[in-house]
């Protein structure tokens, strides 16, 4: 006789293998994922039919309680669906970050009204989410924000600004962190996370053009916003745990996200060979050629060393030390990545738009742009650096009047 | 061997400083890029640049020129760097002017010379054909028929190639791969056809090709298969200036960078009090430094007619290039968020760096060329 | 493929740590230099070493082996590597036994394996015959004469080559490159000379020359002109322990130097306090993980005789040697002017690091030979 | 008529000519110079006779007042003297600490006695002196020294110990900076300029054996040092200032030092010729070909720096912002240099002594081992860059009670 969860395990492979397109398997390209939300839309039908399939299951957010829209699995059936997914290569029906990350911050710390309210539409992918945490002003110092959320009686009148909201322009709710007391002695102490309707008078997101061009990336301005006060997450003034614990939860599921989401790879060695004939070996070419092989060598070592972390993670071993180093390593060695293509690629590299240049000679550069902004979004190579060097290394911290 | 600017020299970078400053910010690039415009550059200014003796500055009284050297043409590019003012005087004086000069007849001299500088006309070189800088491998030939020449082949990365009134074309006309010879093919010829390389500087940047196109013999520059020397010649003038260009446009950015450095705020301190970005600005400074010497060597060098003057030249060219790296990189970096944001002058320094890191031949290119086992100059 | 210690092969790391820190810690390498020891490791160490079992490791069962594999030989050369413990494991075990395991003949196996095993007897390893590392540029020639073949020529670089009972020799056997023999040279050998090579780490090393040196047929390992196979395992397993052998130095390093940043005091703060140090101090780290992964990988791939070993290996002897320079560099700078005396371990690390990149192949070396367009590996 | 400076250089050149033997012009190597002090050596007669002949002519110190042993000269006929020495390229007849830095200084700052008794024998070159500013708990931090003079009427007593004094052994006095007033507000304040004799009783030099092997640096001890009152220099407590200046007669010694001594200056392309084989053409050739010729534009690149900060010295332009970067360039390309020539020359620069390597090999070996010292002694590297940061770039110090 089978175990229950083996049972569970057959009955959901036969599920998937029967529900999951064929098309809807294997490593997506970018833009070709679901974004849930009201605005919803497909690009086939079978990515509509993957969709409400796994809606109508409640597999969206399989562990959730069924009553709030979730598939009510146990945490092992929950890991049981999950590998079986990826060992069938059925790609996530929809990306919300709402379902990712605010919503397991509502089950913990919100109020029977606000899961009654919030998580049911967020299970069904009615309502895309976005996240209102950086400011202009702050960058790396998140708790300096400035975004004023002043109390009128029964709602809070918010102005200010949030910026790098992904797809600000097309989400229908944001969850913020907002000042609420501007005169706590710490400034982690005076802020408060709410929820708030992206479509409510005086929000308005516009988007930011980059170095690279377009971005998905806004500005987001509120000018004297209604939010009521039932839309207040937590305690009031208590918004920097929640706001700790989300980012634990955004680091979860931008893995996640990574696992299905085919970035823009470039074969370094493949353009290497096309860009420089091999038989001109000039002594540049050889010293490029040379560059591309110690960086081929170090992206092995990054990925054997997010394998070890995994061997490590399974084994109850300690990988706060390696885990620290995962995001730096990650995006420096990008940035090398593409310095190296530019030099090997020449002009066809410098191009910015128009047919006298190749979609992925296009694509390249934009890439190669963008990878100045990874090592400074989420948490800067120096930030980085910090946290290895304090929590990692146990370096002293400046003491106060400390010289230099 | 002079390093340093002369007092005539400091004069003219000074003006130059003021005169780009108030005629070609960075705000006039962003303007015509936002525009699309194909000329990229603003022919009133360019006018004015001619008006002030600018387009003259390289050439021998006898030609119409003020005989002020490579140094002083150093200190304009420097200034335009700064403020990434663009103009063709780089395309239209450095280099055509330079081959012209160098291997032009008396009748060439006459027909363009005078008129390059007063800016009523310009010119374009045409060298490249492939990804990177190459001169040494032209395949864009030119046979001789019973009129004159034929021509085939195409050209890219042509500076200011775009609505040019007639290019210089580097073409292969023997057995071996140093038979180069140079021709001036006006605007308008029959087969000419030029595309506009949208690059991300948002400068003047063609593809021309050539297809049978038939030149006349007078049209032939210097002798028949020797251009090489001549365009070697005028390219490493080019090289210095561009490597005075990446160094105005670099010191800019350092210095901007240095304010942010002493004024943005984050945990309650200005950023620049960080000893590990002090450490990194530090090290921005010196290779500035170093970078600056030998870009005032290659001037000299050119200006004093130096054996060494190629050498010098490619010294400067790649360090230059490595230090624009440095700084290009760093100040992006250290700006953080806001500096990868188009609405900052910054990404628009970064991009004009890179480009002219590239052109005539990157750090990697000038690397082998610029080392000579030869103790005796140093 | 496990990238991490198994809880046996943890077992074994702690035992090592303990016996190399008790029995050969850095003050037995300081008194050995001091004295200027020929031998290099002490006699009765060793002889402990092969009690515990480790010159088995390696070996099947069915030679005397314990079959433990080598990532349980990581673990026991990376303790060795944090102590700076000196034994012949590398030169006699895992170089010449593997040579023995992987070619030789059962009376071979018979006549050596097992002294080696004990420690009674022990081989070294000749290969390399010039500045740097190249074991398929071998001239020392084998020639076959009536009664088996003479040897001439010399080998630098042998590690343990002094007062070893024989020498394990590549020689050219053939026409081409690639035809290279393996002969035992035991000691006494007529014509056979070796001179001790003292290097900065003050180990064993030796040059040893051969002259008109007579070896019998039974002398030869494996097939005539085929050694080149064999060599190259050989040499990987040694590449690797050497790689484990850095790491363990370099995180012995790394520790000392952290201490040292939080308890060193000038202009009244601890110097790790310093961010620019603190930055650095991180990018250490960020070399040692991505090292240790590069080796463990290594390791493993031995183990499961992977295609890809030889790879896996040239990888890990690249990052590791890569990791070395900057931490071994980094120590030296921030220990400031108390490191770079003699009174201070560190140097003694320092020069032993350098030694370890370079035997066996350097991180040029290795780049070249660790690339390979294999994609399906990551 | 000539002017009478016109006649001098006249002169002098003809003595010149006529005095320096042809063996003492053109660059020395290391050990080719003569150490004045008590116990000077000569290698030949030609150095004596040199030494001998400047000595008596006062020229060891030829600005210096005749009353003190010195030459009288002007500083017009000074110049001249060094330009002619130069363009005739005659060595310095002597190297002597005590006459280019304590010098000027007790000029300066010394009483009429101190002038008398101390200046005429250094003038005569009878005398070698050392230096003992740092302390080995102190590094970069000189202020922070320890070395404590305490009074004694007649006298103060010297304990403590001093470090990387050059020479130290073999010197006859020291000028030394010594802790006076333990209580202080500022430590720069407590500190006074004492000169000791070397062979006082208490006194002992250790020569310091560094990772290159053996140094001419020394570790200095005192015990019980009596050091008479009237060997302090300036008031007491005021050293700090004298050591300020001191500190920059070093720097211009060295240079004139520099422009004398040849230093053990290796040819690193000709190195690389030799230990690479041109017919020899791997990929790892050809890299470590690459490498090296981009460490010789930038050698290049230092030396036309150096230059160019001649020329605007001479221009009177600033040259602060060039002259910062001067050690710190030149010793971190020498460590460069040294690491390229050990992956190029492989095992041959690492060998430690031993006739298995050739001279020139293990003189390689320890200028490599020795560059590490240079990046450390005489201004860190680390301290190098603080000041470009703080006194070149303005950059702002950490505030009080900051934070990071």
């Amino acid at each position: 006789m089978m175990s229950s969860i083996e049972a569970f395990r057959a009955d959901t492979c036969a599920w998937l293998e029967a529900n999951c397109p064929a098309s809807q398997r294997g490593p997506a390209r970018d833009g070709e994922l679901v974004w849930g939300g009201s605005r919803v839309e497909f690009l086939n039908e079978d990515q509509r039919l993957w969709f409400e399939r796994m809606r109508e299951r409640g597999w969206f957010c399989p562990d959730w309680p069924t009553a709030y829209g979730g598939g009510g699995l146990s945490p092992e059936e929950d890991a049981v669906l999950q590998q079986e997914m990826k060992r069938l290569k059925c790609r996530p029906p929809q990306i919300n970050l709402g379902i990712w990350m605010l919503g397991p911050v509502l089950l913990e710390y919100g109020t029977e009204e606000q899961k009654q309210r919030l998580l049911p539409p967020m299970a069904r992918g009615e309502v895309r989410w976005c996240q209102g945490f950086s400011e202009p002003n702050a960058g790396s110092d998140l708790a300096s924000l400035r975004t004023a959320a002043v109390d009128a009686g029964d709602h809070f009148v918010v102005n200010g600004s949030k910026i790098w909201t992904s797809y600000g322009d097309k989400s229908d709710w944001m969850y913020c962190l907002v000042r609420t007391d501007p005169q706590a002695a710490k400034k982690q102490e005076g802020i408060s996370l709410v929820v708030l309707d992206m479509h409510a008078e005086g929000v308005e997101a516009r988007p930011i053009d980059l170095i690279s061009g377009k971005s998905a990336f806004c500005e987001v301005f509120f000018d004297n916003v209604k939010v009521p006060k039932d839309n207040l997450i937590g305690p009031l003034n208590g918004g920097w745990t929640l706001a700790k614990r989300l980012l634990q939860h955004e680091r979860s599921a931008m893995s996640k996200f990574g696992d299905f989401c085919l970035p823009n790879h470039f074969d370094l060695m493949e353009i290497v060979n096309r860009y420089l004939p091999p038989d001109r070996q000039t002594p540049s070419d050889i010293a490029l050629r040379a560059r591309a092989q110690s960086l081929a060598l170090d992206e092995q070592a990054y990925n054997l060393t997010v394998q070890r972390m995994g061997q490590q993670a399974r084994a109850g071993q300690d990988v706060s030390g390696i885990a620290a180093i995962m995001k730096l390593v990650h995006t420096e060695q990008e940035k090398q990545k593409f310095e190296l293509l530019v030099d090997v690629m020449g002009h066809r590299a410098l191009g910015w738009e128009g047919d006298e240049f190749g979609e992925q000679e296009l694509a390249i550069s934009k890439a190669w742009l963008l990878s100045y902004t990874q090592t400074i979004s989420g948490g800067s190579s120096e930030v980085q650096l910090n946290v290895i060097a304090k929590r990692v290394l146990q370096l002293p911290d400046a003491p106060k009047g400390g010289a230099q | 061997m002079s390093l340093i600017y002369n007092e005539e020299q400091r004069m003219l970078l000074d003006t130059a400083q003021e005169f780009f400053a108030e005629r070609s910010p960075v705000s006039a690039l962003r303007a015509l890029r936002d525009r699309g415009d194909e000329l990229g550059f603003e022919p009133a200014v360019w006018q004015e640049m001619t008006e002030l003796g600018w387009s003259a500055i390289p050439f021998p009284e006898n030609l119409g020129g003020l005989a002020f050297g490579y140094t002083g043409m150093g200190a304009v590019f420097e200034s335009a760097g700064r403020h990434l003012s663009a103009s063709p005087l780089l395309s239209s004086i450095v280099l055509c002017g330079s081959v012209l000069e160098l291997g032009g007849s008396e009748p060439q001299q006459e027909q363009w010379l005078g008129e390059l500088i007063t800016g009523s006309k310009r010119l374009a070189l045409a060298v490249d054909e492939g990804a990177r800088h190459a001169p040494d491998q032209v395949s864009l030939s030119a046979v001789p028929t019973d009129t004159g020449f034929q021509l085939d082949g195409q050209k890219v990365m042509v500076v200011d190639g775009l609505q040019a009134d007639g290019w210089i074309v580097a073409a292969c006309t023997g057995q071996t791969a140093d038979a180069i010879s140079l021709f001036i093919v006006p605007a308008g010829t029959v087969g000419v056809e030029v595309q506009p390389q949208r690059l991300i500087d948002a400068r003047n940047t063609a593809r021309v090709s050539f297809t049978h196109v038939q030149v006349a013999p007078e049209q032939l520059i210097g002798e028949l298969d020797r251009g090489a020397a001549i365009l070697e010649r005028a390219l490493d003038r080019g090289r210095a200036c561009l490597a005075a260009e990446l160094q105005g446009a670099c010191e800019s950015l350092f210095q901007t960078t240095l304010e942010y450095l002493r004024t943005r705020v984050q945990f309650d301190v200005p950023i620049g009090s960080f000893q590990a970005l002090q450490h990194r600005a530090a090290w921005m400074h010196v290779e500035l430094e170093l970078a600056r010497s030998s870009l005032m060597a290659a001037l000299a060098a050119l200006d004093a007619d130096d054996a060494q003057a190629a050498q010098r030249v490619s010294l400067a060219k790649w360090k230059v290039g490595q230090m624009a790296d440095r700084v290009s990189g760093e100040a992006i970096q250290m700006h953080g968020g806001i500096g990868v944001t188009d609405e900052l002058d910054v990404g628009l320094y970064f991009k004009r760096i890179r480009v002219l890191q590239a052109l005539l031949g990157d750090a990697d290119y000038h690397l082998a060329r610029g080392y000579q086992d030869n103790r005796s100059s140093h």
